[in-house]
């Protein structure tokens, strides 16, 4: 059981690292929230869980509830975040044809 | 540890004094809300550093085991609080002199030191 | 024992992933950019918390992490409302 | 009958999240682990068959999951959902998939 | 007495303002329920802080209560020793002046925005300082004082009110955070916040690096909150936009508050006078930063013409005098100091009092506009004479007392020089209150038709004037309190 | 004597009361007072003529070193005749002069008058130092009053401002003077002074002790270069100017340098001084006199020649000087002031003053020319007058001493002018000149006439029969200021003396000044280097420097740049803790290094990034992202080193500013540009980092100090067995320390206060605010997510007291619950959800919190003190979670009166 925990912890870092790492490699604020919001939260999700599991915790309810809450909210953050990037005049990489244009008020030039 | 927290305090107070000495206010307000981190971090070393133990008292026990000093978390708790007041307050105030002045500027929000027959209009009240 | 010195080893990871984090916030270049950064902030202080949790046995910190899940989601929020609104001014 | 058509379809749908949760994650990560960041991201519009506001939502909130893809909007006539995806390469077949894969159980639940 | 009745004694000069403060809180869409509410709170705090004094005087065992039960060092603990039960009774009676005096001043409007909350709350903070013996406690008051005096600085919105509090605020914070500091670094290292205990452990541990810096820090945190030189600036800045009532408030009690809580930590903590380890090395510069705030202020007085401006400076001026007293280090130096902080409270009060009834009858705050008063409000001009012969320094008033304790303190101190200062801005202070009164009463008005001064203001002013002549007839008595003050805060009573 | 003077205190605030009733008569009336006193006096004289002196005293404040000692001697006899006795003919003659003003008006001028007259005898017959500087200040004030009487005329009140400040700054020396004596010596007693003269001269404190008396004397006593505030001071109505400024008030500083003359006598230099400035004021006051040219401001300069003489006689040594000055002082106190009577007849009838411009009055105001050629040939010192006597006495005073004759050559040309003057002053308005009016405005009356007369007689009477008032008077005075009996010998006729023969020459000299005055006066008038002596001019000048010069200062420092006031503070602190580091001598200690544990390390580096990050970034979008990085790090440090609660409140504030601070952003411009110049920025730069190293100086050094709180031991013991509670942070909180948090609290509560007056509110908008664009999903989603965090906040409030949370954590996260929903849908939905007005939840949340520690109060016990119950079917229910519920309460209200008024005026 430890070791389960272990690894689920191990993993759940190594993916809180890699969003970070996203956050800064990635080309433009749309790419590095993916990165930060849906790799960053299975991370700590991960990281939890591997507590909850070593068995020092009595706390399972209030773990498991920090999990549900951020996996529940997850999506919703991706969203607002994408949106607001988009409509903050966001530099867009490598975006072909936007068929947004026109239908969301879009800044001009990027708030910076 | 506590070196480099004092340090680390100190530092944030710092550059907290330089923001202060900003005449744009939004960023002297932000410098303050900087100064009461510092604040709190410094005094967080008056209770001494040393145990990861939150000051809560285990079940079962009647009594607290080694743990972080609780008289200075209290402390700081009612400094953040306030400081979180102050904060925010003053920020109030800046708006309130954006709306009036349309400015942030220090150097123009300077009603209060021009004194005389011009603010004299205004300054009646029943 | 082991358990100690991997909440250390990935405690240090987590706090190079907060100075990568920090790093964009810093840096941006934009307020999205920002932003985004300061979410990822999120998931790390959480990831602290569990990990404090682990190495003081102590399940308060659990509660701290929930706390953070549903305090920093609402600041969130707040950044991104504010870029929203923050675009019809020039 | 309907109740347990309902009930078949949310534990279809949190299946279908935390098993599209992993591989998201894990398809970001490895994007970001890459020695060379290759992506190809683009902005899609999915039309919307479910009617009611928080069927929308839900569909809005599922596709914001799938790997590299988050809705961006939803159309003030909540007909169609516009879609930040990271790294695709053919837009036609991430929208069928969203459709097949969440709008179907999403229908489920809101007849 | 006993010690329930210690502990409900103590507790009503504080729990009254609050309970007052919530309550005009609940009612503060009816003015006149508010109004009632802010007097009959000021006058029961007046009566309650009497019988504090007299419970005081009249039984030497100093009453105490620890909040919450606790032994004594254990919780917040409020003594009566004697400054501060002394201070109660002053900070009531300029509380309870300014609600009567508000009656005339304070529309329905400016209750609406929460005056009487704010004014009640200010009371309680600075009642709540004057009694504690906790020094996190105290760094609380000053913040609520902080809060309620930014609150009634800008109760009127206007630009100069807000910039006024905006710069009050600046410095307040950068205050806040020197002080807070300093009581941290007392408590990291004495682990203690009681104040006459943190006292005990620094006199016997020998000086250190820590303890100087906290003593700095205290000593220019508090002298931010007294307004004294070069930490004055912010007080010219913004006393003067405030509503009368609210501005004389200030002068009688915030910059005092301030005052009295250096003078608690200086000599109870860190020893000035006792040339104990800690705040020893301070005691040399106390006497330059009092001679700076004299001389710099006063010229800032004689410099102005807006009424509430010449006051505001005068206001700092005396925290120099008292500064003076207690830069001497002898117990009969801060014996002068308590004299004199008690004298200009009232002293202050009053003359901002003054100055909103000359301002209410010739429309100006400025003197060369002002006038008339003499022949006008006859009565008025007496009772104005009062404060302004007080702070003049001239006999049979308070101030003359406050003074020559003053240079007398310095002469026994073997520091003639300050006292030589001391003099040489009273004789400036002559001459800018002298005009002040010639301007504003005696000469004529400019404008022929002047508003009849409300009655409200002048039984306020009479109130205050009576305690200056009383005091000045009777100067051993405030002197025999202020005596065995000192002797408390030395911890030899 | 106390009767006396209390009997004149409040007769002095009764009696002129009359003046309301009565008319014409009411001087005669209120006469009665001072005509009383003066007989309380006479009766007196018994004793006082054996050389007794009369002694009392009352406790007033001993403590202070103050007793309410009086002493009635010889010298102070003298003063209190005149001043009793003058004071008698000055409220009749003020009865006549004062007719046609309003009652109120007179009423005033009698009061005062009054007043005057009992600090003039508390100034003299005062023992205690203390007591007669408070009469001596109580002069001046009244002084003040009188002259500018006619408050309307700018002139007067000038004049009455320069008196004032030049005699306060006088008075000020006397206050010096008084408790640099009482240091010395112990006590004020003036008896003792005077005993311990050499003392006090031979103490360190001698030579400034001297000085302060002779200035204080000289500016009471206008001596040169004080002497300029007297004649202004003739803006005093006319019983005034004859009461105070001829006959009594300035006659105090000679009363001072008489009863100190063996204090400033025991140093080198005293005397020297002493004759030297009455020489100077005696020339200038002569030359002064003659280009005088009204008939008041003639008398004032003539005034201030016989003070000067006054003060030289109290210069030179031996008894003759010491008898001149006595006799002196009565003669001149008799004739100045008969001389004033009648030039304010003069100018009450013709409302002329100029010498010049008057003439022939003799025929229309006949008793008047009466009374001033007595007076005038009295001031001449023409035999029989009782001013030959004191003339001759002065030549003898003057020879007898041990002075050149320097002093003497200067009293005979003094005194030469002054024969000049009182011709003149005589002469020129009543028999010279023709008949130039014929119509009065007011005639001659007896109220008018009769004092001057009365003086006049007097002087002559005096001078004819000296023996009574030799014995009675005189010789007293003489020995109490000399210090043992003198053989005082008044007589018209001495025979052939040299003092006679210098008569003969001032009265030669006299004369011929007489006889062409007209071009003397025109010439020295045309002279304007003259007008430079007056120096009023010169203290007006000064005055006005200050003025400028204060001005200039305090726009110099308060120059209404804040940063730079700042700048001041930040760099003040710096150099203050560095000098009481410096100057405590210590060396700083460094604590144990530890473990460095490299996550946490990491961590706060960030925050401290965080803030440097901040100061240097060019949006204020950025500089509050990085400042939110810092709280963010720090509220992590918090939580790594055991302290989750901590950690809790920070995260929630962070949050909270974010949502707060946005709003401010909202409405202000992002772009902030540079607002110093680099030069500003590097010394900026160096101040903080200065204060910054002073901190990190004192933080370690405290933390190597020795550990251990007792409070801190004490808490973690009693928490769970006296409190009740397993988090001890919430149990100090709510109970050990409660009412810390009661004091904040109310902190935030006024913050709401602020808060709710100076932001819009609800209906104040005109229009209701259009939904927010936002995400349809956050919309969706909003009000479910609102309502969990609602539900955590009770959670968290209800665990509080024993997990980490609480009351303030509770309250901000249910704001932070409002916040979503008025992120989500509109500032207004989430008011109407709230439905209470924010300060109404903060009125509860007070009542709540202050009514918690009320029933420990009814129980007996002290406040705050919480009950618990523990009934069977609840685990625990205590006073302190109403405690903690009114801080939630309290916090959620004031969080929601910023967040409403902020979005409102955010989104305007
Ligand atoms: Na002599
Ligand atoms: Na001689």
């Amino acid at each position: 059981m430890i070791v389960v925990a272990m690894v689920l912890m191990t993993l759940g870092t190594a993916f809180v690292l890699a969003a970070a790492i996203g956050v800064i490699r990635l080309r433009d604020p749309l790419q590095r929230m993916h990165s930060a919001t849906k790799a960053g939260t299975l991370g700590t999700a991960l990281l939890i869980l591997g507590a909850l599991l070593t068995g020092t915790i009595d706390r399972t309810g209030t773990g498991l509830l920090t999990l549900i809450f951020l996996l529940i909210t997850l999506p919703l953050v991706a969203q607002v975040l994408a949106r607001a990037s988009y409509v903050s005049g966001s530099r867009l990489e490598g975006i072909g044809s936007d068929p947004l244009d026109g239908e969301l008020d879009r800044t001009d030039e990027m708030l910076r | 540890m506590t070196i480099l927290y004092a340090l680390t305090g100190a530092g944030i107070i710092g550059c907290a004094i330089f923001m202060i000495l900003s005449r744009n206010l939004v960023r002297m307000l932000l410098g303050l809300s900087l100064l009461a981190t510092g604040t709190n971090l410094l005094l967080f070393l008056a209770g001494r550093i040393g145990s990861e133990q939150p000051p809560i008292i285990r079940d079962g026990a009647k009594a607290l085991g080694v743990s972080a000093d609780p008289v200075a978390q209290a402390l700081i708790l009612t400094a953040i609080v306030i400081g979180f007041a102050l904060t925010v307050m003053l920020g109030v105030l800046v708006l309130r002199a954006w709306r009036s002045g349309g400015t942030v500027d220090a150097r123009e929000v300077d009603a209060a030191e021009m004194v005389g027959p011009a603010q004299e209009r205004d300054d009646l009240h029943g | 024992m082991t358990l100690t010195i991997l909440s250390a080893v990935l405690g240090l990871v987590l706090a190079i992933a907060l100075v990568l984090a920090g790093w964009r916030m810093v840096r941006g270049p934009g307020f999205a950019d920002r932003v985004i950064a300061l979410d990822m902030l999120t998931a790390i202080a959480v990831g602290f918390a569990a990990l404090t949790a682990v190495t003081t046995g102590r399940g308060a910190f659990l509660d701290i992490a929930l706390g953070i899940a549903l305090i920093n989601f609402v600041a969130t929020l707040a950044f991104a409302a504010f870029l929203e609104r923050k675009r019809r001014e020039p | 009958m309907k109740q347990l058509r309902r009930l078949r379809a949310i534990c279809v749908l949190t299946a279908i999240f935390l098993w599209d949760l992993v591989v998201a994650s894990v398809s970001v990560a490895r994007i970001v682990l890459a020695p060379t960041i290759r992506t190809h991201p683009a902005i899609i519009a999915v039309p919307v068959s479910v009617r009611r506001p928080w069927a929308v939502a839900l569909f809005a909130y599922f596709t914001s999951l799938t790997p590299g893809s988050t809705c961006l909007h939803v159309s003030d006539d909540r007909t169609r959902l516009y879609l930040h995806i990271l790294d695709t390469q053919d837009a036609e077949a991430s929208v069928a998939r969203f459709k097949q894969l969440y709008e179907r159980w999403i229908l489920e639940l809101e007849a | 007495m006993t010690c329930m009745g210690d502990a409900l004694l103590l507790t009503l000069p504080v729990l009254v303002p609050f309970l007052g403060a919530a309550l005009a809180l609940l009612l503060r869409k009816h003015p006149a329920a508010a109004l009632m509410t802010g007097l009959a709170a000021s006058g029961f705090v007046l009566l309650a802080s009497v019988a504090l004094l007299t419970r005081v005087m009249v039984d030497p065992r100093v009453p105490l209560t620890v909040f919450g039960g606790w032994p004594q060092g254990f919780g917040i603990g409020f003594s009566a020793a004697l400054p501060g039960s002394a201070l109660v009774v002053v900070t009531a009676l300029i509380l309870f002046a300014a609600a009567i005096y508000a009656i005339g001043d304070i529309g329905p409007r400016r209750r609406r925005g929460g005056y009487d909350a704010l004014m009640l709350a200010m009371a309680g903070a600075m009642n709540g300082a004057c009694l504690t013996n906790d020094l996190f406690n105290l760094y609380v008051w000053f913040e609520l004082a902080l809060l309620a005096a930014l609150g009634l600085l800008t109760i009127d919105r206007r630009p100069a009110q807000i910039d006024g509090a905006i710069r009050y605020a600046a410095f307040a914070m950068l205050a806040a955070t020197f002080i807070l500091i300093g009581v941290g670094m007392i408590y990291g290292m004495t682990g203690t916040l009681d104040i006459r205990t943190a006292g005990a452990v620094l006199a016997d541990s020998p000086a250190s690096v820590a303890s100087a810096v906290a003593a700095a820090l205290l000593l220019g945190g508090l002298m931010l909150k007294s307004g004294l030189a070069p930490f004055h600036l912010w007080l010219p800045a913004s006393y003067h936009t405030a509503p009368t009532t609210v501005a004389a408030v200030f002068a009688g009690l915030l910059t005092k508050m301030g005052f009295y809580a250096l003078l608690l930590v200086m000599v109870v903590i860190f020893g000035v006078g006792r040339g104990a380890p800690g705040g020893a090395q301070l005691t040399p510069l106390l006497g330059g930063i009092a001679a700076l705030t004299m001389l710099l202020c006063v010229a800032g007085a004689l410099g102005q013409t807006d009424m509430r401006r010449i006051l505001a400076y005068h206001v700092v001026a005396q925290v120099g005098y008292m500064m003076a007293a207690l830069a001497l280090g002898t117990r009969d130096g801060v014996t002068a100091a308590i004299f004199y902080m008690v004298h200009s409270m009232i002293v202050q009060a009053n003359l901002f009092f003054g100055a909103g009834l000359i301002r209410r009858a010739s429309a100006s705050w400025d003197l060369t506009r002002a006038g008339g008063i003499v022949r006008r409000e006859p009565l008025f001009a007496l009772l104005f004479a009062v404060p302004v012969l007080s702070l003049s320094g001239i006999p049979p008033f308070s101030g003359f007392w406050a003074k020559l304790f003053v240079i007398r303190e310095s002469l026994d101190a073997d520091m003639a020089w300050l006292g030589g200062v001391a003099l040489l801005a009273g004789l400036l202070t002559i001459v800018s209150m002298s005009t002040f009164w010639s301007d504003a009463c005696w000469k004529d008005a400019r404008r022929t038709s002047m508003r009849a001064v409300p009655k409200s203001g002048l039984v306020a002013m009479a109130l205050l004037s009576a305690a200056t002549v009383v005091i000045g007839l009777m100067p051993q008595w405030l002197w025999s309190i202020a005596q065995l003050s000192a002797r408390l805060l030395e911890g030899q009573g | 004597m106390f009767v006396i003077l209390l009997i004149s205190l409040i007769g002095a605030c009764v009696m002129p009361l009359a003046a309301r009733v009565i008319g014409r008569g009411a001087g005669l009336v209120i006469a009665l007072l001072p005509i009383g006193l003066l007989a309380a006096f006479v009766s007196m004289a018994p004793v006082v003529e054996r050389g007794w002196v009369l002694g009392e005293g009352r406790n007033w404040a001993p403590r202070i070193g103050l007793d309410l000692t009086l002493r009635l001697d010889g010298f102070s006899f003298l003063f209190c005749l005149l001043v009793t006795g003058i004071c008698a003919l000055v409220v009749i003659y003020a009865g006549g002069y004062l007719t046609g003003k309003p009652r109120q008006e007179r009423t005033r001028f009698f009061t005062l008058i009054l007043l005057f007259q009992t600090a003039m005898l508390g100034t003299v017959l005062a023992e205690s130092l203390l007591v007669m500087l408070l009469f001596w200040e109580a002069t001046s004030i009244l002084s003040f009053l009188l002259v500018g009487f006619d408050s309307r005329s700018a002139r007067a009140r000038r004049a009455a401002l320069m008196a004032l400040q030049v005699t306060a700054f006088g008075g000020l020396m006397l206050l010096a003077a008084v408790l640099m004596i009482g240091h010395v010596l112990g006590s004020y007693s003036m008896a003792e002074a005077v005993r311990q003269a050499e003392t006090i001269a031979a103490s360190p404190l001698g030579t400034p002790i001297v000085a302060c008396i002779l200035i204080a004397a000289f500016t009471k006593s206008a001596q040169f270069p004080f002497h300029f505030w007297l004649p202004n001071a003739m803006q005093a109505p006319t019983p005034a100017s004859a009461y105070l400024h001829s006959a009594t008030m300035v006659k105090l500083g000679i009363y001072l340098l008489a009863r100190f003359e063996p204090v400033f006598a025991a140093t080198g230099w005293g005397r020297g001084v002493v004759v030297t400035v009455a020489c100077l004021t005696m020339l200038v006051a002569a030359l002064q006199a003659l280009r005088a040219e009204n008939f008041k401001s003639a008398l004032a300069y003539s005034t201030i020649a016989s003070l000067g003489i006054l003060t030289l006689l109290v210069g030179l040594d031996g008894p003759a000087a010491t008898v001149a000055m006595v006799g002196f002082l009565l003669a001149h106190a008799l004739y100045k002031a008969a001389l004033f009577f009648c030039a304010g007849v003069v100018l009450h009838a013709t409302g002329q003053q100029n010498l010049r411009a008057l003439g022939g009055l003799a025929r229309v105001l006949p008793f008047t020319a009466l009374a001033c050629v007595g007076a005038s040939l009295s001031m001449a010192g023409i035999p029989p007058f009782i001013g030959f006597i004191s003339k001759e006495f002065l030549f003898e005073a003057q020879i007898e001493s041990s002075w050149e004759t320097a002093p003497l050559a200067i009293a005979v040309i003094v005194n030469a002018a002054m024969v000049g003057v009182a011709g003149v002053v005589t002469l020129r308005p009543f028999f010279l000149g023709g008949a130039k009016h014929r119509e009065l405005r007011n005639g001659e009356s007896l109220s008018l006439v009769a004092p001057p007369l009365l003086l006049a007689v007097a002087g002559l009477l005096i001078s004819l029969d000296p023996d009574w008032i030799t014995r009675v008077a005189l010789r007293p005075a003489v020995a109490a200021v000399y210090g043992r009996a003198v053989d005082v010998d008044i007589a018209v006729w001495h025979g052939l003396t040299p003092m006679l023969m210098l008569s003969a020459v001032v009265i030669g000299i006299g004369a011929l000044i007489v006889r062409y005055w007209r071009q003397i006066h025109i010439r020295l008038r045309g002279a304007e280097r003259f007008d430079r002596l007056a120096l009023e001019k010169l203290w007006e000048r000064s005055l006005r420097g200050l003025m400028h010069g204060s001005r200039a200062l305090t726009g110099w420092v308060q120059h209404g740049d804040l940063r730079r006031y700042l700048l001041v503070v930040v760099g003040g602190m710096a150099a203050l803790i560095a000098w009481s580091v410096i100057a405590a001598g210590a060396v700083p200690r460094l604590p144990d290094a530890g473990t460095l544990r490299l996550a946490p390390a990491l961590v706060a580096l960030v925050g401290l990034g965080g803030a440097v990050a901040a100061t240097r970034a060019q949006s204020l979008f950025t500089a509050m992202i990085a400042t939110g990085l810092t709280g963010f790090s720090i509220a992590l440090t918090f939580m790594l080193n055991g302290a989750p609660d901590l950690a809790l409140t920070q995260f929630a504030v962070e949050a909270l500013l974010v949502v707060l601070l946005t709003a401010l952003l909202m409405a202000v411009p992002l772009a902030s540009p540079a607002t110093r110049t680099p030069a500003m920025r590097r010394s900026d730069a160096v101040v903080a980092g200065v204060m910054a190293l002073m901190l990190v100086a004192g933080i370690v050094d405290m933390a190597a100090g020795p550990q251990g709180s007792a409070a801190s031991a004490f808490y973690s013991e009693m928490s769970y067995l006296g409190g009740k509670g397993h988090n001890v942070v919430n149990v100090i909180l709510v109970d050990f320390r409660a009412f810390d948090t009661l004091g904040e609290t109310m902190v935030i509560a006024m913050a709401a206060v602020l808060a709710r007056s100076l932001l819009m509110r609800r209906g104040r908008a005109a229009q209701e605010a259009a939904q927010p664009s936002v995400h349809f999903s956050f919309q969706a989603f909003g009000r479910v997510l609102s309502w969990t965090l609602l539900a955590a906040s009770l959670v968290i409030l209800w665990r509080g007291h024993d997990q980490p949370g609480g009351g303030f954590v509770g309250g901000l996260v249910a704001a932070l619950s409002f916040a979503l929903l008025s992120l989500a849908y509109g500032v207004e939905r989430a008011e109407r959800t709230l439905r209470a007005g924010p300060l109404t939840l903060v009125g509860i949340g007070m009542a709540c919190t202050l009514a918690s520690g009320l029933p420990g109060l009814i129980a007996g016990r002290p406040y705050l003190t919480h009950l618990w119950w523990e009934p069977v079917w609840f685990p625990k229910l205590g006073t302190t979670m109403i405690f903690d519920l009114g801080v939630y309460l309290v916090v959620l209200g004031a969080v929601l009166a910023f967040l409403f008024g902020l979005q409102r005026e955010a989104t305007k």
